[in-house]
């Protein structure tokens, strides 16, 4: 138990946010230990999270996706602009908009996987393809979506709006799948080392085209839901979310080199990153201090997990 | 029941004719070796037949049937299945999922059963008499551990043709008499086994019958009967070995002395190397002969102890210290802790003594080629020539890639870990005779192997370890292979 | 050599003396965040629209992100094109020099939205960001009628929305009982925008109005209290009035936007390119030679004040 | 030769630029091949290229560093701040700003060489960390900085302005260091395999460490430039740099999982990025637009580069 605390980072973060918790509540009685607060926390964080565990799953397959944000943005406003200019019913659109993710992670993870393009050059530069082409679709953004598109968002179960179970929907889901299935389990021989998955018969190529296309489609999904919260479609929807993601899935427990992590961590990690913002503005913390403490908070969390593996290696 | 038969079977690597036409049949229930030089060949077809690489021209036909293994999981479909010489494991994940490695046992909804995975995996581990736990991380295993599971995963595909590609470089006695046990239960199961190894002996142990290749072309099959180790040697090697005097070099000078060293693995272990002594480490897998080495070349911390090298005290706190103070440790890991797999050969050779290759302050390249191309030459390297990227190289060559590196220091005290691992018989043959010319130049040598023959030619005294503690210290003329079992056993 | 040291400040540099008819006239307008749907929407719609009306060719340039050294180095570029004119966003004071180097360049050279006081533009159209501040602290503070708690965001470290938050501060001073607890960096990010006002509104449940100063504010803010069914009892004012932004002022979250005229910076900006190359209004037998320039020096277009009010007005 | 040409990624991307150029040149024979435009071209890449100097040695050991682009700007700032407010004359407060980014890389090397952070997330957090910090310095930027200080990136030689200049010389003298010290040969055994380099004698942690200040302090550099250059510090110099270098570096040969790379592959990078942005501004090519076909283009140019070295590896 004590091994798996200390050595599985979605332990360790649980523990640490599970302190941190605490002793917010105690600080901010009134404020932070409120279902309000944490209805709204955990609103906040459900597109970052749908995206973070498409993400988990590259990061585990070795691979990562920049073009994520961008991909939010133009699923968002591909639907909005099917609905809005050619009515086209709701689910068509959405159908269409996730199609239109889908797309764009098969492109990048045909060229990435068959025509073995650099995958960082190749995402950085779709994301800036894709945000044309949301641009493109959206102008300034497109309004008055219709009502039943809104609800899909806005409206609530058990006092939590949509999007929050849509994200636990997403966590639990892809948490059985790649725990088990063979399928998904591939991809944690494929980011251990790829020549051995190879020889191990699993075709690598493939399972890195798909692993591409989950993470855009979970993209399309977010970016349709964001939309739909909004009850707008803009054009500059998840700017910055790609690093916003990849620093979640990465301190939920994923490494860049892969073969590391798992999904219920991109929950984690964005629920950590949330909690502590959330505190930071309880705090009163304002202004550019937001970013420093913020950066610090980050490095201190990692400095201490590793400090645990450290004292766990010496004690076992 | 399986008869493989390959035709005319040919692949050429950039630069490098890797096998041409050969012919070979093996017939269910047989164990027939394959042997030749490093580079031969003899990976690259088992490759083919395992459907990691294609090949250029020729056929390979199952009981008359010809079949095409455009992959892996072809081969395994048609049961064949390979220890590869490289091995095939992820180091991340546990022993269990990397013997099952994409066909976990699963549900007939199509979901993993982990309990089920791990009783599986006991039973393999069990039958290798391998005593790890399958929920284990494969990265806190040794490299000789690892190899056992790369041999439990081919088992486990319950395989018709069984390949093995030197499974026996990096485990010790104990291990491979358990191997044979089982090679010679799939025999009379009727499974047909292709066995690759440069240790000889083996060979004439448990092979039917041998086909020999050199330089990728095939030298001609032949039942062990019919052919004697001077005649195999003549037709892999091209030649003849002249034997050579391994008579000791050992003098009264000591060089290092070592006292009641402990560490996390082994502990109290102390020995006096002497100039020009080589003194052996013997014991089965995870005694902790590597860790030793480890603790005195200065890459882990030493929990206690003393070590005196040239009469004064010494901790090396990094390995850069042990190389300046003339110092050498080959690793037994090439892939992970010997090789820049992809740079090539010369930065590889000359990683070591950066310094060296120098003109003046300026780093010249000419020197470093100069240098490298005189290990090359010395240790003959066969490659297309010192630019070769080292990944592309035969495993042979991979070893004697590292050797030039840490020769090319020229340490004082030399330990290696596995010093013949993967290397054929000419190639062994060179590096003994490099050995005891350094030690004839007063030089003390430590050599950590788990092949027996090996340390019984090579040592003046051979220092038995078991479970990280000293069993025993055996003289050159003492020394037999049942005295050191049975220290490093019971 | 060494560069010139600006002595001849605010001497005007003569604009070209062409007196022969130019061919092929061209009107380029540089400016930063080039995609950004405000910039996209006002100014650079009215450009193209005065150009088809003049019968000139018009191009637009900039960089796609906020980033002034790449406008500056797209002036300096298109400077080596030889445009007839250039009509410059006055994103930050740095840009100043290459402004001069056009001027000196014999471009005519407007610069609109926020003026560069040390530059040798020729004129310049546009508001002053401090009245923006101004007016959204003078409309809040009517809304809280003088009390409660305030919070703004933005993007921090731009000159002209630090004028913006400093105008909107200096009206909050008057006002003892309103409290400003912070002042945000919502990184021009609607999803930024909605986290920090939730975060905002769990911390403190009695914050009275909210300020927005870029154009995705506005968007976040709302999203933000209309989901913590706020809606109304928060007082929103921000900027800018895209579609997005009158739909919430229509809706009765957003109380008051403060918008500048942009397309009249860009129109009446190329008009004035245009008299000055040619000559409509002679005051001298040659301008150039009794340097004076023929178009007016400063231009304060004046502010919008959209309100529930007058809202239907400007919906198209 | 041709060998060289195919497998090299520094001699393919030169003959690409080679390609490229020529076209341009038939198609804007007026504006692209003119000494003024190339001058403007290095010009405009120079400070992206000595930071990217920097990035290329991170990369060659394996390792990349988020932060410089935030240093950039911190060191610009913090030199300007101590100039303008505490009139610290102009040498002693370069070497400040210089310091101060070396700070930032040493604290950076040291976490993640010898507290063994993950280098995203620690150059990441940083990367917030010293935006702030540069944001606390210089508000919303300082202008009018001494004179003496504008000339260090305003002055010319032979009609190229210094931070060309500088480039060269930074270009000139890593290259020479990497190609003939020992020190610096050390990278690529580092990235090519950590554990083999450590046991070879090679001290990877403080090597590690050094290549986080060498690049850090190198953005410094970049960074007092730039400001000396637009005669102003802004807080939001650099902004996305980061991500802009990393791209070029790889664009130049570089892998993100080290052991590859050429010093003067990373000005080639950056050279085809300046290259291909002039082409779009004289082609007037802008809004969405430019970033789809910029992102097309990097895609292509990669695709034809592995295309290449197939066609070398089978005519052989
Ligand atoms: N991927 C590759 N690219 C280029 N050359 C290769 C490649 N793989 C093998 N070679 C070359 O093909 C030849 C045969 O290699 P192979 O690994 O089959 O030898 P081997 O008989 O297994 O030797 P060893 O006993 O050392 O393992 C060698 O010269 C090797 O350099
Ligand atoms: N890199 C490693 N990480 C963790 N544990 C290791 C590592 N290498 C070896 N061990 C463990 O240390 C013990 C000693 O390993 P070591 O390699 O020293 O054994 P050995 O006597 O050298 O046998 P062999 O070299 O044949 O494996 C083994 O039980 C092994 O599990
Ligand atoms: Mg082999
Ligand atoms: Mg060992």
């Amino acid at each position: 138990m004590l091994k798996k605390i200390l050595q599985d980072r979605v332990y360790s973060l649980l523990v640490l946010l599970a302190a941190i918790s605490a002793v917010a509540s105690i600080v901010f009685p009134s404020t932070f230990p409120t279902f309000e607060n944490f209805r709204q926390i955990l609103l906040n964080l459900s597109i970052d999270t749908i995206v973070a565990v498409g993400m988990m799953i590259l990061l585990i397959s070795g691979a990562f996706d920049l073009s994520v944000g961008s991909v939010v943005a133009f699923a968002g406003c591909l639907t909005a602009y099917l609905m809005h200019f050619f009515g086209v019913p709701v689910p068509l659109a959405i159908m269409a908009g996730i199609a239109g993710a889908m797309v764009v992670g098969l492109v990048n993870g045909f060229l990435i996987a068959y025509q073995g393009i650099n995958p960082m050059i190749q995402t950085l530069a779709m994301m800036g393809i894709v945000r044309g082409m949301a641009l493109m679709v959206s102008g300034s953004g497109i309004q008055n979506l219709p009502y039943w598109f809104n609800t899909i968002g806005q409206s609530k179960l058990l006092g939590l709006q949509m999007p929050v179970w849509y994200m636990l929907l997403a966590v639990l889901m892809f948490t059985f799948l790649v725990n088990k299935t063979i399928v998904f389990r591939r991809f944690y021989y494929i980011g251990g080392n790829e020549k051995a998955a190879d020889l191990s018969g699993i075709r690598v190529k493939k399972m890195k085209l798909w692993s591409f296309v989950i993470s855009a489609s979970l993209a399309g999904v977010a970016g349709i839901l964001l939309s739909s919260r909004l009850g707008a479609a803009l054009p500059t929807m998840g700017r910055g979310l790609e690093l916003r993601v990849i620093t979640a899935v990465i301190l939920g427990g994923a490494s860049l080199s892969g073969g590391f992590g798992k999904i219920p961590g991109a929950l984690l990690g964005a629920l950590f990153m949330g909690i502590i913002s959330n505190i930071m503005v309880i705090a009163r913390i304002s202004g550019y201090w937001q970013e420093i403490i913020l950066g610090i908070i980050l490095i201190a969390t990692l400095w201490l997990d590793k400090f645990l593996q450290k004292k766990y290696a010496d004690l076992r | 029941m399986r008869t493989i038969e390959l035709q005319g079977i040919s692949k050429t690597f950039p630069g490098v004719k890797a096998l041409q036409g050969i012919d070979m049949l093996i017939h269910p229930g047989e164990i027939h070796a394959v042997c030749g030089e490093n580079g031969a060949g003899k990976s690259t077809m088992m490759n083919i037949l395992a459907g990691n690489l294609q090949p250029d021209a020729g056929r390979i036909s199952i009981n008359d049937q010809i079949v095409s293994l455009q992959s892996p999981q072809e081969a395994f479909e048609h049961g064949i299945s390979i220890v590869h010489q490289h091995l095939s494991l992820v180091e991340s994940l546990s022993i269990a999922e990397n013997i099952f490695a994409n066909q976990q046992p699963t549900n007939r909804f199509g979901f993993i059963q982990y309990k089920l995975l791990r009783q599986k995996t006991k039973v393999l581990l069990d039958q290798l008499d391998i005593q790890l736990d399958p929920t284990t991380t494969l990265s806190e295993l040794s490299y000789a551990e690892k190899q056992m599971v790369e041999i439990a995963k081919a088992l486990s595909k319950n395989p018709e043709l069984f390949i093995l590609d030197e499974p026996t470089a990096s485990i010790s006695a104990k291990e491979t008499k358990i191997l044979f046990n089982i090679l010679k239960n799939l025999k009379q199961k009727g499974v047909a086994i292709l066995y690759i190894s440069h240790r000889l002996d083996e060979i004439f142990q448990i092979a039917d019958r041998i086909s020999i290749l050199k330089d990728g072309k095939p030298q001609g099959t032949f039942p062990v009967a019919e052919i004697s180790k001077e005649l195999l040697i003549q037709k892999m090697v091209g030649r003849t070995l002249e034997e050579t005097s391994d008579q000791s070099h050992r003098t009264g000078e000591v060089l290092l002395d070592v006292k009641n060293l402990s560490g996390e693995k082994f502990t109290n272990i102390s020995f006096t190397l002497h100039c020009g002594e080589i003194i052996g480490l013997a014991g089965l897998i995870g005694a902790g002969r590597t860790e030793i080495a480890r603790a005195i070349f200065g890459v882990e911390v030493k929990k206690g102890g003393e070590i005196i090298f040239k009469n004064e005290s010494i901790v090396f706190d990094h390995p850069e210290e042990a190389i300046e103070r003339g110092v050498a440790y080959v690793p037994e890991d090439r892939k992970h802790l010997g090789l820049f797999m992809d740079m090539s050969i010369r930065d590889n050779i000359i990683a070591a003594s950066l310094k060296n290759a120098r003109d003046g302050n300026l780093f010249s390249s000419a020197k470093a080629t100069n240098m490298a191309s005189s290990s090359k030459q010395s240790l003959n390297i066969a490659a297309t020539g010192v630019d070769q990227i080292v990944r592309n190289l035969s495993g042979g060559n991979q070893q004697k890639v590292v050797l030039g590196k840490w020769l090319l220091t020229n340490p004082d005290v030399l330990i290696i870990d596995e010093p013949t691992h993967g290397i054929d018989v000419g190639a062994r043959h060179e590096i003994y005779k490099i050995l005891s010319k350094l030690a004839s130049q007063g030089k003390g040598i430590i050599v950590i192997s788990s092949d027996m023959a090996e340390l019984l030619r090579l040592c003046d005294n051979i220092i038995v370890l078991k479970e990280g503690s000293k069993a025993g210290t055996l003289s050159r003329q003492d020394a037999t292979e049942q005295k050191i079992m049975s220290l490093a056993a019971n | 050599e060494l560069p010139p040291r600006n002595a001849n400040k605010n001497t005007e540099v003569i604009t070209s003396s062409r007196d022969t008819v130019i061919t092929n006239e061209e009107y380029v307008m540089v400016t930063t965040a080039v995609t950004m749907p405000m910039y996209v929407n006002h100014d650079q719609a009215a450009f193209k629209k005065w150009g088809e009306k003049m019968g000139v060719k018009t191009s637009i340039l900039g960089p796609a992100d906020w980033d002034v050294p790449a406008q500056i180095n797209t002036i300096e570029e298109v400077i080596g094109t030889h445009p007839t004119g250039l009509l410059i966003n006055g994103t930050d004071p740095a840009i100043a020099q290459v402004i001069n180097k056009a001027v000196a360049a014999g471009i005519p050279t407007v610069v609109y939205d926020s003026d560069i006081p040390n530059s040798n533009r020729h004129a310049f159209l546009g508001t002053d960001w401090y009245e923006i501040g101004k007016m959204q602290g003078e409309e809040m503070a009517k809304l809280l009628n003088g009390k409660g708690k305030v919070a703004y965001m933005g993007i921090l470290g731009l000159t002209n929305m630090e004028s913006g938050f400093q105008g909107l501060l200096d009206v909050f001073k008057r006002y003892p009982n309103i409290q400003v607890i912070g002042k945000y960096d919502d990184k021009a990010n609607v999803e930024e925008a909605a986290r920090i006002s939730s975060d905002l509104i769990a911390a403190n449940p009695d914050i009275a109005g909210i300020c927005g100063f870029d154009s995705n504010s506005g968007p976040g803010i709302a999203l933000a209290v209309r989901e913590a069914n706020k809606t109304g009892t928060i007082k929103i004012t921000t900027v800018d009035w895209e579609p997005e932004h009158l739909q919430l002022v229509k809706d009765g979250a957003i109380q008051m936007l403060a918008g500048q005229k942009r397309e009249l910076f860009t129109w009446y900006g190329a008009q004035f390119l245009y008299d000055m190359v040619h000559h409509t209004n002679k005051m001298a037998n040659n301008d150039a030679k009794a340097g004076i320039t023929s178009v007016p020096y400063i231009i304060n277009t004046g502010l919008l004040k959209i309100t529930k009010e007058n809202v239907d007005e400007f919906v198209k």
